[in-house]
């Protein structure tokens, strides 16, 4: 029952992790599972959100098993 | 159609070459249309040495995937490529390749540059900067 | 800048290497844009074996030298390379490269496209197919 | 006192000719040019001219010693 997290980029140096696990529960939403994930600091504004590899907003809810991913915009190219 | 990641320097020209030797059907296509994004020793006014391109594992495979689904189902093109380099990148170093093969110009350049354009607003790659004064990030890419 | 007539088949992804290697300065560009036109074995609903490719010496390099001058006045961009091939072609075999060299990428996407654009409408080569029936002279190019 | 006169392509098989020569005179015209070079054939609806390697309409006036050619729609690319 646990969501796993993961940062890239510059947020992952701002949260000083890669990756984290955050226990499941009812209606949790992805700006949610941010909080949780790190000990709630303020989400960049520009943070771009991720469920299972395909783009979400912040209040996509997740479900057990989910794989949560948050990173600046992309620079690609 | 192919997606790869590189983790070393690759040869644009030949990968276009060897991909079109092994996939590509003699005298069918009468168009193809590349494009290749490399290192500029000078970006924002300051030198950089070199740069780190990181990428999420999975998820940036899988939008590349889709975004030549995408175009193949725009426009009417016979096959396309894109290779994407990651790692620690010198100026001059290809960063990126994108090549559509097709019968007709219009179909092949029309697609080439939608992969572009979606790639670099969609496919999650981030770019980080060694300059004389240390690291920074890229901040955003430019609309094309 | 470099607009060249071939007499004989030419592979158009060393053309681009060889010429940027000689011309490019290393980590100067960071986009590269390139079209090929190659032959294919149908054109309106005919099997094609052979085409013949004419054109009007020192009228045609005159155009294309001039297209290239246009397309580096309008965009910025750094340099820029034509090559197109003349006398009997077979299926597969490349016709047209067009390839420029800018520091970003919509530059080299315009300039390229205009490049052909303009090359297939006022570049003085004229096309004959050799079909099964016999031979037909192309009768226009399509817009793009 | 003479002016070349070139054949392209389709013009130059249904001419027969790759190459003529005309004498100058005062007031020649492209289209003039045309009549002389080919012995009076009609000038096909598309045809496009050239004078000295630039295109030109079939109105332009020839000087001494210009180059004119005449040809199909050109299919290059």
């Amino acid at each position: 029952m646990t969501i796993t997290v993961k940062f890239f980029a510059r947020l992952r140096e701002q949260t000083g992790k890669a990756e984290a696990n955050i226990p499941m529960k009812a209606n949790l939403t992805v700006a949610e599972v941010w909080q949780q994930g790190t000990d709630n600091m303020a989400m960049p504004d520009n943070t771009l959100c991720a469920v299972n590899m395909e783009y979400v907003n912040s209040d996509h809810l997740v479900s057990d098993g989910d794989e949560v991913a948050f990173f600046p915009p992309v620079t690609g190219g | 159609m192919a997606c790869d990641i590189r983790t070393a320097s690759f040869d644009p020209w030949q990968e276009i070459q060897h991909y079109q030797d092994e996939h590509l059907a003699k005298g069918k296509f009468g168009a193809t249309a590349s494009f290749v994004g490399s290192m500029r020793d000078f970006n924002e006014g300051d030198d950089v040495q070199a740069m780190t391109l990181e990428h999420y594992p999975g998820m940036t495979e899988s939008y590349l995937n889709k975004i030549c689904d995408e175009a193949k189902s725009r426009w009417d093109i016979i096959d396309c490529l894109i290779v994407h380099r990651v790692g620690e990148i010198k100026p001059n170093d290809p960063i990126v390749l994108t090549v559509v093969w097709s019968a007709h110009r219009a179909a092949a350049f029309d697609a080439c540059r939608y992969l572009m354009e979606e790639l670099k607003s969609r496919a999650p790659f981030w770019k980080k900067e060694s300059l004389n004064q240390g690291e920074r990030w890229v901040e955003k890419n430019t609309s094309g």
